[in-house]
């Protein structure tokens, strides 16, 4: 709408001011010239202002005689030289076009109608004028920290967690049964085999050499219905034990080329 | 004196924070939120008439002094915000139409509302940005928070001085809907001869 | 209750800081000092039953929770949890060997060990500090505590299996596998290739 954007679009940005008290109060005197420009955030704000000096209902009020108040405040804070912020300026404007609408004929109007333009302006200052006091109110309530107090040092409520640990015997024994098993030192078992020790290999060679005088070969010393892995542990035990033997001047070994037979027989005394 | 309202009045009287009936049924680990609620009533009536008040505020409690001890207590230097006449109505107009968008409160104060008033109710915890309005261009909207119910000592937003007949009186809704509404009046008034006002439908936000 | 009760209370209420007499009395800016000793003393039976009490100390004066109800006041939320495998591991160690050393759990456990770990089965009450060994270095050593045998439901550390029973239980079981593992390969080389086999000593550790 038209009007809409002409009053509300261009505002001002607002001064950030402190302000504590209720909305701007009227002055007794009507005649008493507002000069707290700082006190204003825009045309609005002027307009509703100039309605409560009035000290009539928003709702009573004449728009004419708001807008001739305006414009007559306008005037005279020109007069003085006052900077004007534009906004107040195109609300002058746009209320100088309201007053002349209002006091031409009707028919010669165009939509939307003074009337129209004048209430729903009037309703506007209500709502502000609403929420002024509405704002004043709240503020007026026992605030914390100017009107109540709170604790002031609180102990503050604790809240300790604490963790109920759970385990059971099972679990515990079996977490020591996978330590040792990831960490025993490793074990190589082996299996017991059928083995000839050089201690029987020795006493087996030496009684059988002990019976003739004639050469043996070396397997002829091996028990004879001995079982693979036995008879390979006695050849290996009689093969270490004729050596001894040899070593000690008991035997003699032969043996004719490489990996040829080997031969055993007692040596006989001689020196 | 019962051991749940010890407990109640203990609890309170400890925490940093209000604490709501549910909190206080949590924290003490098993009574019902009625028996709770129950106690905080009878603690509440207990300390009516003493310097120190159980106070509901947002449905949560806390102790505050009495605000008649003000005088006494206040101290040189005011602990409280000083809030620019701006804040204030941003804040004044929040609550009272919340959630609303910037452009709608802009619209009531008939002046542009600079982003650092918003932010200062931000900070202050009194307003929150509640969700954005499913219109064109998706505005933010705003909302007030427990924390401005606890500060300005109001039980709930139906506390709010005068809400209700500010809704009554359709001071909250927007300028065009009372400009139709009253035009439809008018009309109605005219054909009838009759006075039959229409009641309002006052939406409770 | 009258103002001067009233007063007191609230501004005990709101200090930050125990109050004298004395100091409560120029707070108030006028009462005599005997007023406020005596409303003091009435305040004080008037909240001995109550969840919070008035109290002096050191000749100062302030409100604090009803001692009986501090358990409520720290409220401890118990979770219960169950033993982490490596938890679960170095308490093993421990009721096995102990008193046994950090450095002597990592060389069993053949992985180190986080401090957290101890600090958790201590924090659970099943294994104390049990002096330091008279080594170099001086090093803590650690023992289980009678909360672990009844929590364990053992009635002596006797009652822990040895390794015969583990190993009879299966509970060494990877170790029989590796044993078995280990047979297969030897009697599969001997098959094929008809080596001369060394002989082993076999030793049962």
């Amino acid at each position: 709408m038209i009007e809409d954007r002409l009053l509300f679009a261009d505002t001002l940005v607002e001064p950030d001011e402190e302000w504590n008290g209720v909305a701007a109060e009227g002055a007794a005197d009507p005649n008493t010239l507002y000069l707290e420009l700082d006190g204003w955030e825009g045309p609005l704000d002027l307009l509703l202002d100039l309605a409560r000096r009035q000290k009539v209902d928003l709702r009573e009020i004449s728009i004419l005689s708001l807008v001739e108040q305006y414009l007559d405040y306008i005037e005279q804070v020109e007069a003085l030289k006052l900077e004007l912020a534009a906004d107040y300026l195109v609300m002058a404007a746009w209320l100088t076009f309201l007053k002349s609408a209002m006091l031409l004929p009707k028919e010669e109007q165009d939509d939307p109608s003074p009337e129209e333009l004048a209430l729903k302006l009037q309703l506007r200052l209500q709502r502000l004028g609403a929420m002024r006091d509405a704002a004043a109110r709240v503020m007026g309530g026992n605030r914390i920290g100017r009107d109540v107090f709170l604790r002031g040092s609180p102990e503050g409520l604790e809240i300790e967690r604490k963790t109920n640990w759970r385990c059971d015997q099972f679990a515990l024994i079996e977490a020591y049964g996978r330590v040792k098993a990831r960490t025993a030192p490793a074990i190589h078992m082996v299996r017991e085999r059928p083995v000839m020790t050089l201690e029987s290999a020795l006493e087996r060679v030496s009684n059988m050499l002990g019976v003739t005088l004639q050469w043996m070969e070396i397997r002829e010393f091996l028990p004879a219905h001995a079982e693979p892995r036995l008879r390979k542990s006695a050849l290996a035990s009689s093969f270490v034990a004729a050596l001894e033997l040899a070593r000690l001047g008991k035997v003699e070994l032969q043996q004719d080329d490489t990996f040829g037979s080997l031969q055993l027989r007692r040596r006989t005394a001689h020196g | 004196m019962d051991d749940l309202e010890r407990a109640v009045e203990a609890a309170l009287f400890a925490a940093e924070e209000p604490m709501s009936a549910r909190a206080l049924a949590d924290f003490l680990g098993g009574p019902a939120i009625e028996q709770v609620n129950h106690t905080l009533d009878l603690l509440a009536e207990n300390y009516r008439n003493r310097g120190i008040h159980l106070v509901e505020r947002a449905r949560r409690w806390h102790f505050e002094t009495a605000p008649d001890l003000a005088h006494l207590l206040r101290r040189e230097k005011e602990q409280v915000r000083r809030l620019s006449r701006a804040a204030t109505e941003v804040l004044a107009i929040i609550a009272y139409h919340e959630p609303v968008s910037r452009a709608e409160i802009e619209s009531i104060r008939g002046v542009q509302t600079s982003g650092g008033t918003l932010d200062v109710l931000m900070e202050a915890g009194w307003v929150k940005i509640a969700g954005r309005r499913e219109v064109p261009g998706r505005p933010t909207i705003y909302a007030t928070t427990p924390e401005f119910l606890d500060h300005f000592g109001l039980a709930s937003r139906r506390d709010l001085p005068g809400i209700a007949e500010l809704r009554a009186t359709g001071l909250l809704d927007p300028v065009d809907d009372a400009y139709d509404e009253l035009m439809r009046d008018d009309a109605d008034e005219e054909t009838h001869r009759g006075t039959q006002d229409v009641d309002k439908e006052t939406d409770d936000a």
